[in-house]
């Protein structure tokens, strides 16, 4: 990539968000980049994890803001390499869990046995692929043993349909819930968390793998230095959520994203088809 | 009930292009009587006609029907007591001859069987009369009518116009597609009804024998304007010139009739 | 003539067509049956019951009111946090906007206690009254030129597909059938998955949304437009054709001119279509305003969303009575 | 040089819904001839004329122009040399009258002014010519042609059929709407066009004056099958009954001549 | 006659559509520019000419090659452990099934190390030769029931609005305007959109999805509906109206025989629009193929994604036959 040409930047909103929005939480960390290093970047956001993996690995996105997941995905295809992960409060780490009707007699994901539960995008660690894993950990084959999987297609339908009583509990991420409470989409007092997930690492910002080391060298210098580069102040730092973060930690190893990928090892491709072809079916 | 059938008073028509079809054109045509109008091609003929049943709305002056002004009020029951015949036939192309002929029953019908197409037993059996008077068989009744020649269309649409007895006829040439002999037991068969029902007909033609041959009386338009009012006998060779302009027809002038 | 004869009146149907009735009602009870028909109609019922008052509550009303009575009031303004404006100059503001300090409880989830606590922040805000209108606005715009350009390009596909398909235009079989073959699968891809494929060919952006939207497009242009041809009053081509003109002519001066209105109000419905089809492929990297739509609706915008529905239908309205004044002016 | 313009050869047509239209028909028509086709309604007379471009194809038999068989290869080069007069016009009704006059002569055109529309001075001066000679003055030429009178079209159509001087005419009942005056006018100017440029016309008709005023030979269908071939002078009353049938043409025999 | 005035003949086109012309290439120009059809343009000719081999490589080519290749070998089979079947019959397997041993290789983590080590597996599968192209067909089955019942209902809905719409029918201008801002209102809502909104009130199954895709269908129906009874021939219908008959008597017995063609080629349009339209909203859990294809798509399974598509294209394919044939029968 010469200087010339700018890098392809794609956003993925991990658990929603608009184009605009997203561009405006990553634009001033990428104007500072470009005044810093002279690499320019071209940023678009989108909103299907399966086209991010596709383009990173057909050579079409250079650099990628992706869930953990897909990150996994495309790094086992050989074709991304973590640059940096938001760090907040000295942690890189978010929560999902399920809720569930305050009433409801749930006390653990045990009791999600025979019950109607809703997830979202298949490849989102926080709306399904943790959750799922908390449910194969508690002991239940989620196709056997669940009552009914929702696949939703995202935390929000997965809260909707729990707040309108479609299913008994639903997975997204607590993040997802702070803004629907927020916005007063659901009312805080009806609802509970029968579950916390284990943490999991933070959506990363990749690179591609067949980017030249020079230039990845130079990025991941830049980011480790964001605070300082000229005409940043704090609030304009973003990452997941568009949240305000401390800063990019480069030296995040990509070991921790392990924890990741014991979970996607317990959700394997099989049990997908199986919970896909159970989720279809009424 | 001596209010003329058919009032025109002071008519004119502009269409919205500008083209001035009808010029002041005042014609009363008393109950029973068979009128022919006559006019060179363009002179508005079909204007008139179309204006007796609100089909066209004069720009100018008004239509009685019987006595009663013709709005929009009044149309639809007015309309029920008049049977048209078209110039370009309007038939339903893709509908048999059986329901094309029908059609024209539809105004007595209830709206179940408007809907389910089950018609009467009697009403069947006078489509069929009318068919077979225009000379059109059973082998017709089921083929669909743009599969028609010119002539057998025009046909089913002047049974059609008869379907429901109506006291007024309006044709506009009802024969220009049809040979001589159908013609002539087709004008025939329209007075024979007009004089047994007293019905009343207004009929634009071409075919200035034809119209000597039946009409009770002969009204001439040339360039939207009334120019002749009388008799078939007063049709002379002038009176020709001045409907068709100065060389007259000239199958006559020619010696045509020599031939 | 025969009085016998002409008692033939033909009968208003067969009993081939009875047959086929049956068979349908019969499907469709069927088919009813496993796609639940009878209960949405009782829940239709019953909402509109209770939309009259005659009975307290229904679902789907309870489901509907929660919904949509949240899409009002429409959002119109915008506010950012001065300290997010890259440059922000204070002194030099955009159109009607003013400098507000808001103090803000936001609610956050405790992930040690699993409770919602609440937290406490002042910001100074950049208030656009009609900040939000401006961005849907534009936002709109650019769905409008992706679905212009994507009618474009689907006429340009289609019409020549069409040409092809026609019967009366074309006389061979064997192209007719690759003609038919060509539309079919144009339009046989939705056109979600034709724009994850593009965007990985073309990359993020506009050009794979236009040609997700194109491709279909030409598959429905060449279908309907050939159609249309087909349907025409066959009389004026006969007469061209009679004295000898190319098929060029008989498309030019008889088919044509016919089918005008309805190729353009055709070409219409695929724009007006186009643009409501790019909020849904615009979510996958498109551009447009799909991905605004989509992502308010998933942070729980409401009011946003709102805003952009309404937007979407003045916008529809608007391509209506413009289309419908076209056709008039063709007609 | 001696072959027939046009030859039927044993021809006949049974249409896909079984009606039988034409039955054994074979008739030469010599180069230049004015050949006048009677013929009750519905006895084959439009067929006949479609076979002659191949508008509608024989079942049984074939047809020859100027000696070569009319084939899907032969029939675009033997089209060009062909004018038709529609039965029921065939305009474009949403095109001017202009350029409905113009659509006759594209056969003779390049593709860019097929596209363009851009016609040659030539030709626009002869398409208004034609307009003139058929009575349509300028304030006609840009006039939709669905908004003209029924006559009014018939005349464009006429006028189209002339654009390229064809060496053959077919005319289906070009005279149907239009009055006595211009009726004659017309077929006066298909004779003199023929006339002069040695063209052949085959022509059917209804009036059997004109037929005789204008036809150079006469031939009759009846159900499909030729029943008259002759001179003007051979179609007497009897000929005319067995054209006909038995009542032969009322407003003759009734007297209409007489008046 | 008058020589001089025949030399009137009336040009061709007047200097107002020439500014038009020129106003809508300056639109689609500047539009242009900002959709990037430049390089729209020279991406697609790149790989063109890739394809043809006259340049190596290009990025378009490629990407098409990438995704598109990998929808072949198409997958039809499906096999499954049988440890996760209950109740497991090796004595009474599914029809054409047979067991099979296979061992594979697999990456997996070990928890205690945190490293990925290889591991060999040996396991029982149950292999179903077509099972997954039965698993593709019955829910094709599903998807068009409930495309099949949003026609119907479209229809249902769709046709009295368009008698509201239509000129020739309906005389009353505020009736018709009525009826227009009803037919603008249900095409403007996107059904990704109201397929979300449906399903919270009606809950997930097909009913939310028939009812999106109805309410839109209405939208297309009393459009395109309406347009057509206007564009009929008006004389046959005058013809009626000059009897004095009904305006139910003219729409049976002259718009709707001369329309029908038409309004049947539209409906089936519409069924089969549905069809593949559910394949988008089936993902907001509206039942269907929708979530088969859009599951299949995200975890990578182009081969499944392929054998739906083809599918889908089969389906479409015999459904515009099917058609053809009907609208042929109708004309
Ligand atoms: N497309 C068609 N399908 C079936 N039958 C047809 C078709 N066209 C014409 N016919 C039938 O063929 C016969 C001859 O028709 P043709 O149009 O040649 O008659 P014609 O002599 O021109 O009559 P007219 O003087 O009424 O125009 C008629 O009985 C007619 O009904
Ligand atoms: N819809 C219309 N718009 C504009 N002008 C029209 C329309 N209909 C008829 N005209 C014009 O009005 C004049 C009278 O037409 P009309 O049809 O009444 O003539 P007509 O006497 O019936 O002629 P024909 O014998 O040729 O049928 C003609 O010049 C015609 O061109
Ligand atoms: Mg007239
Ligand atoms: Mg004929």
């Amino acid at each position: 990539q010469t200087a010339t040409k700018p890098l392809s930047v794609v956003l993925i909103p991990a658990d929603g968000g608009t184009e605009s929005g997203t561009i405006a939480d990553y634009q001033p960390v990428f104007n500072a980049i470009t005044r810093s290093t002279g690499v320019r970047f071209d940023l678009k956001v989108a909103q299907s994890y399966g086209a991010v993996v596709e383009a990173m690995c057909g050579g079409r996105a250079d650099v990628a803001f992706m869930g953990p997941v897909t990150y996994l995905q495309a790094q086992k295809r050989g074709c991304a390499k973590l640059l940096a992960v938001g760090v907040e409060n000295g942690q890189s780490v978010y929560y999902a869990g399920f809720f569930a009707r305050k009433e409801a007699p749930f006390k653990s994901v045990k009791d999600l046995r025979g019950k109607r539960v809703a997830f979202g995008d298949v490849n989102s660690a926080s709306s399904f692929v943790f959750p799922m894993a908390m449910v194969i950990e508690a002991g239940l084959d989620p196709v056997r043993d669940l009552g009914e999987i929702r696949m939703a297609g995202s935390h929000v339908n997965s809260l909707a349909a729990l707040v309108q009583g479609r299913v008994d509990a639903a997975a997204l991420s607590f993040d997802s819930y702070e803004k629907a409470v927020r916005q007063g989409a659901v009312d805080p007092k009806k609802f509970k968390v029968i579950a916390k997930s284990s943490p999991i690492p933070y959506p990363p910002i990749a690179v591609n793998s067949r980017m030249a080391p020079k230039l990845q060298a130079k990025l991941r210098a830049a980011f480790a230095d964001i605070a300082h580069a000229p005409g940043m102040t704090p609030e304009m730092i973003r990452g997941y959520g568009g949240k305000r973060i401390d800063g990019y930690d480069v030296k995040f190893p990509a070991s921790k994203f392990n924890v990741a990928a014991s979970r996607m090892a317990l959700v394997d491709d099989d049990l997908k088809s199986r919970i896909l072809t159970k989720s279809a079916s009424r | 009930m001596d209010a003329p059938a058919i009032s025109f008073r002071n008519i004119g028509k502009r269409y919205p292009d500008g083209t001035r079809a009808l010029d002041d054109v005042s014609l009363d045509v008393p109950r029973g009587q068979f009128c022919v109008l006559l006019g060179p091609s363009g002179a508005g003929k079909s204007t008139l006609l179309r204006m007796a049943n609100r089909l066209a709305e004069p720009t100018e002056g008004r239509v009685l029907i019987e006595g009663r002004d013709l709005t929009l009020r009044t149309v639809k029951p007015i309309r029920r007591r008049i049977g048209m015949i078209h110039q370009s036939f309007n038939l339903v192309g893709r509908l048999s001859v059986a329901s094309n002929i029908m059609t024209g029953a539809l105004p007595a019908l209830g709206p179940t069987r408007v809907l389910t197409g089950l018609f009467p037993e009697t009403l069947k059996t006078k489509a069929c009369m009318l068919a077979a008077s225009v000379g059109l068989g059973p082998p017709h009744m089921s083929r669909r009518a743009d599969s028609l020649s010119g002539g057998q269309q025009q046909r089913v649409g002047i049974a059609r116009a008869f379907m429901l007895d109506p006291a007024i006829v309006l044709a506009d040439e009802p024969v220009a597609s049809l040979d001589p002999r159908i013609s002539t037991d087709i004008l025939g068969l329209i007075r024979d009804q007009a004089r047994v029902r007293g019905a009343t007909v207004l009929c634009s033609l071409h075919q200035i024998e034809l119209a000597r041959a039946f009409a009770d009386r002969i009204v001439a338009l040339r360039h939207g304007r009334l120019v002749f009012d009388g008799t078939p006998a007063d049709l002379d060779r002038s009176a020709i010139r001045a409907i068709y302009g100065e060389a007259g027809p000239v199958p006559i002038a020619s010696g045509g009739l020599a031939a | 003539m025969n009085s016998t004869a002409a008692w033939h009146y033909p009968s208003p149907f067969g009993t081939r067509t009875v047959a086929i009735v049956i068979a349908a009602l019969a499907l469709l009870w069927i088919t009813g049956q496993r796609v639940e028909i009878g209960r949405m109609i009782s829940m239709t019922g019953e909402a509109a019951l209770a939309a009259v008052g005659l009975i307290p509550e229904s679902e789907v009303a309870d489901g509907f009111s929660a919904v949509a009575g949240k899409l009002f009031p429409l959002q119109i303004s915008t506010s950012t946090e001065v300290s997010r404006i890259e440059n922000f100059d204070p002194a030099n503001l955009p159109l009607f906007a003013h400098i507000e300090t808001v103090e803000t409880t936001t609610q956050a989830l405790n992930p040690d206690t699993l409770e919602m606590e609440p937290r406490a922040e002042r910001t100074t805000v950049l208030v656009e009254p009609v900040g939000y209108l401006v961005h849907v606005a534009a936002k709109m715009l650019e769905t409008l030129e992706i679905a212009l350009w994507g009618t474009v390009i689907a006429i340009l596909i289609g019409f020549p597909l069409a040409l092809g398909a026609a019967r009366n235009i074309t006389h061979s079989p064997a192209l007719r059938g690759l003609a038919g073959a060509a539309i079919s699968l144009l339009r046989s891809i939705p056109e979600m998955i034709s724009a994850l494929f593009l965007v990985i060919a073309y990359g993020f952006g506009p050009i794979a949304g236009i040609l997700a939207l194109a491709f279909y497009g030409a598959g429905y242009l060449g279908k309907v437009y050939g159609e249309d041809m087909e349907g025409l009053d066959p009389r004026p081509q006969e007469a061209l054709a009679a004295g000898g003109a190319t098929m060029l002519a008989q498309l030019r001066w008889a088919v044509l001119p016919q089918a005008m209105p309805r190729f353009i109000a055709a070409a219409l419905y695929v724009l007006d279509r186009n643009m409501r089809m790019a909020t849904v492929i615009g979510i996958v990297g498109a551009g447009g305003i799909g991905q605004e739509l989509k992502g308010r609706y998933d942070m729980y915008d409401y009011g946003h969303v709102g805003t952009i529905l309404v937007v979407i239908f003045l916008v529809v309205f608007l391509l209506d009575r413009a289309a419908a004044h076209l056709r008039r002016a063709a007609l």
